[in-house]
């Protein structure tokens, strides 16, 4: 079951995720959403360490990161976790 | 275990943001410091003319949305009156550094105990594209359109150079939502302008070097790569002022 | 079509080139005489969303610019159907690019144009296309404009910018002619 | 009658300001209300309000729009050209429905223009100087007493129909000493709670002070609507005006503000010399007490109107007048102040003009 | 007639600028009259004209200020909130006589409001948003071409009265795109020399540009005395107005800009229902051309007028129809658009009414 | 051999200015330079509004008043239709730093070619002596009637320092007129600053304390004290910029 | 002096303190309850010149706050009495501060109080009291104002402000009334 | 005969020439000019150098120093005599 869940219809399609995650495990999607814009998906979900920074760059709050089991460091800001 | 996820103190309305816009990822993080600091029942935010005009649909905070230029002078108003509220103001280059010059310099001055969120992405991006006072020289904007510089428009104005000569000033720090890296050093930024304001340390602001892709007609990637390349080396990062 | 003038609206996603498709009209009925306004409708000062512009073409004077009820209309995407459909004139046309609009219209009186615009444009290779093989099948099946003239306006248009963009748009315009159909009303 | 003192008239505005639990005043100095920052500057901490000298007029509206989000009593203040700046600042409060009080002590215009009085502002003020369909309550004191009784009015009237209220004054009755009776404040109406108050959401949903209206499409055109009713409202429920000798007048003279004192000083004179003259001078600029004048047209002769303009005040007049009889003038701009001769003149050649059609 | 190019009213209003002679631009952006600094931008290098993006509405009428009294002929443009900000430049420039073109792309108030279509500044550009008592020539075309045509007037009548000419438009004239045909500039007057301008005192006597007028006392009523004789000769010479099936109209339709242009379609409706309507459109609306009105009045069984706000055009309508004959309204502000089913059905009303009466 | 007398660009009117006003010095020495430079038939100026005001009444060349604030607009209109001629401003801490920030600042970014004479005497004089943005911490004013930093007015703003930080300056310097020795060198900045602008080199303020006996409410000699102490510490003279 | 109403201007230099004549004289007036308006022409946003003040005191209500022809004026320099003598209402009064001015009322139907006021002030060793000292010449020779009321007026005015300052004052006010003569027109 | 010539009528008596003329030759007269201003007269007239310093500092142009046979600086700026 995938640590990462896309929100298809907030995704506006830009990319974003897809540029900054150091797996390089996300893609667009060929199909459009409800605005006419694609949304990612995964090429490769097993390599996802959910190290949320497909999270951290989205501008449109279109991704959850389930970090069930993966180890966080101290710090408190939610979006700090990697550096 | 904790789940990275949108922030209760934004509401689940869609932005009209262009894909890609730095605003989402700046509101978010004003946002989640909102949230850390447990002070969302006290904040009151101003919001400017701009692409951010409907800041007020997407925080679940009282808002007040001011005429272009004016947040600090609104944000003065209510901060005297209620000096323990928490009183932000999130403004673009055009609102905050063109028709609100004196807005801006005046209320950092003058000592103001609020906290200024600037969006600089070099371009008037809710009107179209036009130049901004901080455009970059050479950049094309619908009013320059063989670069900024060829008709007398001087270079690009540098806010937080500029405001570091006001004695009033606390906290001036410029950082970028253009790399993972710059968004957490942002969201640190904007926590400690936040705390300030808390301790009552008066004027702080934090300039945000933010993609407009739309404006800049460059894709996603290619805007990202404009902000790390080209408007660092314009606008460098770092803390300009620091008394806190 | 009260006095020989005709309202024609465009809607799509703001990204699909409705406004270019309007302008593409205007400038044709320029060239062949006629009179005519055209219009976007701005929805606020902010991107994104969906667009729709408006062309209004007669031989008499133009008196209002507002298209209340089109004649005819261009539809790029599902969402602007639902929106407009009720609106068009009794006995109207509307033109539909199946690969974005999933149903057919609801109203029988209606003469209706399909073109598989979007996948046209994957095979031209270029997606932005869509609109102008939109404008090919809407000229092919209807005798308000000319080809010829549709064919200058876009010379006029793409020529001072990029010949190369000449090209493809006419490329684009022949195929969405040859390549789309239209329903009488049942 | 209690004790009097003597204040200027922009004193008497500040004052009974701070009676009327006005707490926060953000202005910028311009003659002739320079008495009137001053004044606030010295008296605001005093009472625990608040004082800014703000860096422009432009800026100084805008801190009143924030200190009314924020439950304030408030005001600023200036004069002609610095009443132009804010026209944007007023248009905005107006659609946010903002409660406060603004003062405009007017000058000589147009341009930089010079610092004697004039009434000159009437248009800006009464039909909006600023962009799009508003109105601002606007009122024309004659006295200090007056001057003093209505804004403590104006607060209540602003709160009560969450609209900004205009003092439109002048030079001279700004800069004018009399005696004022410091009457303690007491509201006129009952005041509603005010649930816009922008104070943090504890407890309760957030709160939007805005002027934007997109979606859906006629968002604003309904704002607009619900400002007409208000506008509507305002008019049945408030008209204020005095007449004076106007029982069996002949002639019937439409002044505000200070005019219409030197008007009653004409007036008297003309009545020594048989003349049947009485006045009457609208409180209420905004909204217009047409009614008296409907009613005067019916039974005098002639009217007329006297303001220190080349024509403004008048065009309300003749619209309430609606023809019943004619209307002349006298009037000019540029810190013009008309004398009782000159009036008197005026009336007198009415008068024999009437005599002979008489005949 | 030559060949015709489309052009959006934005676009149109700037070349006819170019062509007369405009040499000088300042402005800021806002929507809906964003095309004007942008072809601006781009056409005023291409003629060694000069264009710069103020930095601020202010700044930018003060920028024309200086370069109107260099002698160029200069413009610059906003829309609603923008031109509430420059009516004390405004004030100063009609004090100080110097020629230039303001044009104001109406959208939807009060505040920020919206961007549609609006006509509610009509107060502030006909009465005078701004302090003291002038005058705007104000000129509301209805159509890309007469925008192109009064464009260039503009420009002549500016330096003929040596007075500020403003083209009240809005957010559909302006963004609307129709054929126009690029006429050449020809002057429509004879262009008085521009012995104002401020250009070094070689050989001659330094000049001065100023508003102040203090000495003597009465400096600032005779300088008032002046401008309003200005004023009175060009309503005397100006006033332009289009009629549209006026002969035998019993009911006359008072409308202007976009707005005239719906009514004409309710109009050819109308006709076809057989109720005889006509309309009187003011292409001046200031000076007003009050004439036309008052003529009509005296036929006319009733007058309706119809504008994109809550009643501002309806006072001068009401003022020149002088109560002759019935005036009914029908308008909304905040971007509404009268349709001609609206305004046909308030036509057959008026009309039934009147049948009514007849029996 | 030279007689030392009134110079022919100023017009023998009497100034309506207080005895010992330090306007009618400045005044003088701007008019002395522009004599010795030989540009008056080229020269244009623009009045502020405050107590200089009437400077058309007292200098021999073309003038132009300016509504509050705005001069340094109104000069960018003039210079940018008559680049071949010689534009100056004449204006005072509140019409250059409160009401006209905004114009002072962009003009300066954008490098317009002129000269700007900035009269800082920390006062707004010809309104009766309120709170200028140049006002000393303490002062008192007839609207800091505890002295100013009572109510969160803020530090005094500098001027030269503020507009230092902006790339499109050229040559920016503060002088004062309460000495022989200041007056000669606000002299030299003067001259300088002009001829930066005939050279073409762009934007050039000089900045002038000066004396407002009346305002101050001191006597002639306490206020030359007052410059040579109290001013001269807030703000030190001295060049801030030059690019020239 | 229609319906006892008496009005008043007072004339000098910039620095000789009219207003606060004027000040005096209204304070006085409200102290025995009388109505009184109190203006100042101020000339320009300027300093220096002459300045001028007017007072109207009036058992009735005072309509006209203007002071076109004054009753009585107080004139402390030549030029102000080379202005305002003409003005003054016939068979009215004028206090002339001899040491300012150097001539007599060319007007031979007004009263005239002589007062060598700035001279006075010399020898009190205060050149600022002699606006007080002419009030206390006017009020010696006129019977509008009792000296009670104006001794109370200067004392509420000066006593928040610097006790010393009542004293001389009314050292001047004194000085004045003694100090003086009134010549009836002859 | 006096190398400094005072405009008695142009004078506003601020008393800045006196403050600093550094002979301290000047004083302000008893008699008032027609502005009702005292104005600056010699004390010890012969004692004057001519410095130029007294019209330097006056606001008001009321001054003219004739410097005939004053022996002056290279320094073009006619206020510029001395350092
Ligand atoms: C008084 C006024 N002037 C101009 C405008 C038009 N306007 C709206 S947003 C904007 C500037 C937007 O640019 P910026 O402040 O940089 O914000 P961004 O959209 O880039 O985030 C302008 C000029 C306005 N609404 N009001
Ligand atoms: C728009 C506007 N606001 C305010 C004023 C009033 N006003 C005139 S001069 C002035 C300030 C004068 O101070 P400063 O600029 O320092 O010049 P100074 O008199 O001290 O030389 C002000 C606020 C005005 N005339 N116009
Ligand atoms: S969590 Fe990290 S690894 Fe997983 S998709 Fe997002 S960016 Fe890639
Ligand atoms: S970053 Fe967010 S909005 Fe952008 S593509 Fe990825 S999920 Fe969609
Ligand atoms: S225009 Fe630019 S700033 Fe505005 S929403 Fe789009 S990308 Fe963001
Ligand atoms: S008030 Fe001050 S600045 Fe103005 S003239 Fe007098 S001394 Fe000079
Ligand atoms: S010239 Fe020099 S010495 Fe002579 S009076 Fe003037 S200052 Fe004194
Ligand atoms: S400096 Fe000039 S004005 Fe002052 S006292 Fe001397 S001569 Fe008179
Ligand atoms: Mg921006
Ligand atoms: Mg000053």
């Amino acid at each position: 079951m995938n640590k990462v869940h896309f929100d298809k219809h907030r995704c506006k399609g830009c990319g974003m995720c897809v540029l900054f995650c150091p797996q390089k495990i996300l893609r667009m999607s060929a199909d459009l959403n409800d605005q006419g814009l694609p949304y990612p998906e995964f090429s490769d979900a097993d390599c996802c360490t959910a190290c949320g920074l497909c999270f951290r760059m989205c501008p449109d709050c279109a991704i959850q990161v389930d970090k069930q089991g993966v180890k966080t460091s101290e710090k408190k800001e939610t979006t700090d976790l990697v550096e | 275990m904790p789940t990275l996820k949108r922030t209760e103190i934004l509401t689940d309305a869609r932005t009209h943001y262009c894909p890609g816009c730095g605003h989402g990822i700046a509101h978010r993080l004003v946002a989640e410091v909102i949230e850390e600091l447990g002070i969302r029942e006290k904040t009151i935010g101003t919001a400017p003319v701009g692409c951010a005009v409907l800041l007020y649909d997407y925080f679940n905070c009282d808002i007040i949305e001011c005429a272009h230029g004016r947040p600090p002078a609104v944000a003065t108003g209510i901060k005297r009156v209620q000096p323990d509220k928490i009183v932000f103001t999130y403004q673009g280059d055009g609102d905050l550094a063109a028709i609100g010059t004196g807005e801006t310099i005046h209320a950092a001055n003058r000592g103001e105990n609020i906290t200024v969120i600037f969006i600089n992405n070099a371009i008037y991006g809710m009107t179209g594209g036009q130049m901004a006072p901080t455009t970059l020289t050479g950049m094309v904007s619908t009013t320059t359109q063989n670069g900024r510089g060829e008709h007398g428009e001087g270079p690009p104005l540098k806010v937080c150079e500029l405001l570091s000569a006001l004695d009033g000033v606390c906290y001036l720090e410029r950082t970028a939502v253009s790399t993972p890296k710059n968004v957490n050093a942002t969201k640190r930024a904007i926590k400690k302008a936040f705390q300030n304001q808390i301790d009552g340390k008066g004027f702080s602001l934090v300039e945000v070097l933010s993609m407009c892709p739309t404006d800049w007609k460059l894709s996603t990637e290619k805007s990202v790569d404009f902000v790390n390349n080209e408007m660092k080396k314009a606008f460098p990062l770092g803390v300009y002022k620091d008394e806190g | 079509m009260d006095r020989n003038e005709t309202k024609i609206i465009i809607a799509g996603f703001g990204g699909q080139g409705i406004v270019l498709i309007g302008n593409v009209l205007a400038r044709a009925a320029v060239i062949e005489n006629k009179n005519v306004v055209g219009m976007v409708s701005y929805g606020a000062e902010m991107r994104g969303g969906t667009a729709n512009a408006t062309v209004v073409i007669s031989e008499d004077e133009i008196f209002n610019p507002f298209v209340a009820c089109p004649d005819m209309a261009i539809i790029l995407n599902g969402p602007s159907l639902d929106r407009f459909e009720p609106q068009i004139e009794k006995a109207g046309l509307v033109l539909m690019n199946t690969s974005m609009i999933q149903r057919d219209p609801v109203r029988t009186d209606l003469a209706c144009i399909k073109v598989d615009a979007t996948r046209i444009a994957h095979e031209i290779g270029n997606l932005r296309v869509a609109n102008i093989i939109s404008v090919g099948a809407f000229i092919e099946h209807t005798s308000l404009l000319s080809m010829d003239s549709i064919e200058q306006a876009i010379a006029d248009l793409f020529s001072s910018k990029n010949p190369k963009l000449v090209e493809v748009n006419l490329k684009a315009l022949h195929a969405g002619a040859e390549q789309s159909q239209c329903l009488q009303p049942v | 009658m209690g004790k009097k003192i003597l204040l200027k008239g922009n004193e008497a505005m500040c004052e009974a300001a701070v009676q009327a639990g006005c707490r926060f005043f953000a202005g910028y100095p311009i003659t002739p209300q320079n008495e009137v920052p001053e004044y606030m500057s010295k008296r605001m901490p005093q009472v625990d309000g608040v004082f800014v000298q703000a860096e422009s007029e432009i800026a100084a509206i805008n801190m009143v729009f924030g200190a009314s989000a924020s439950g304030a009593r408030c005001m600023t203040s200036s004069s002609s050209p610095g009443i132009s700046l804010k026209q944007e600042g007023i248009s905005y409060i107006t659609s946010a429905e903002l409660p406060c009080l603004i003062a405009n002590v007017q000058r000589g215009g147009p341009g930089l223009g010079n610092i004697r009085a004039s009434q000159a502002d009437y248009f800006q003020a009464v039909k909006g100087g600023g962009h799009g369909d508003y109105r601002l309550i606007v009122l024309a004191p004659a006295s200090v007493q007056e001057i003093y009784n209505l804004t403590m009015n104006a607060f209540d009237w602003a709160d009560y129909y969450r609209n900004p209220v205009m003092i439109l004054g002048d030079g001279i009755s700004g800069q004018m000493a009399e005696p004022v009776e410091i009457l303690p404040y007491e509201p006129i109406v009952d005041l509603p709670a005010k649930d816009f108050v922008l104070d943090g959401c504890a407890g309760r949903k957030p709160r939007v002070v805005k002027t934007l209206y997109l979606r859906p499409t006629d968002a604003l055109v309904t704002h607009n609507e619900h400002l007409q009713e208000k506008y509507k409202r305002i008019e049945s429920e408030l008209s204020l005006y005095e007449e004076y000798e106007t029982a069996n007048a002949e002639i019937v003279i439409a002044a505000y503000g200070i005019t219409a004192r030197i008007a009653k000083g004409a007036i008297r004179l003309a009545r020594k010399k048989g003349i049947a003259v009485g006045l009457i001078r609208p409180i209420t600029l905004w909204p217009f007490p047409s009614d008296p004048f409907a009613a005067a047209a019916e039974t005098v002769g002639q009217m007329l109107v006297v303001e220190m303009s080349h024509g403004q005040f008048i065009e309300d007049v003749k619209l309430a007048v609606d023809s019943a009889c004619p209307v002349e003038f006298l009037g000019k701009g540029g810190g013009w102040y008309p004398t009782e001769e000159i009036i008197l003149e005026k009336i007198e050649s009415m008068a024999a003009a009437v005599a002979k059609r008489g005949m």
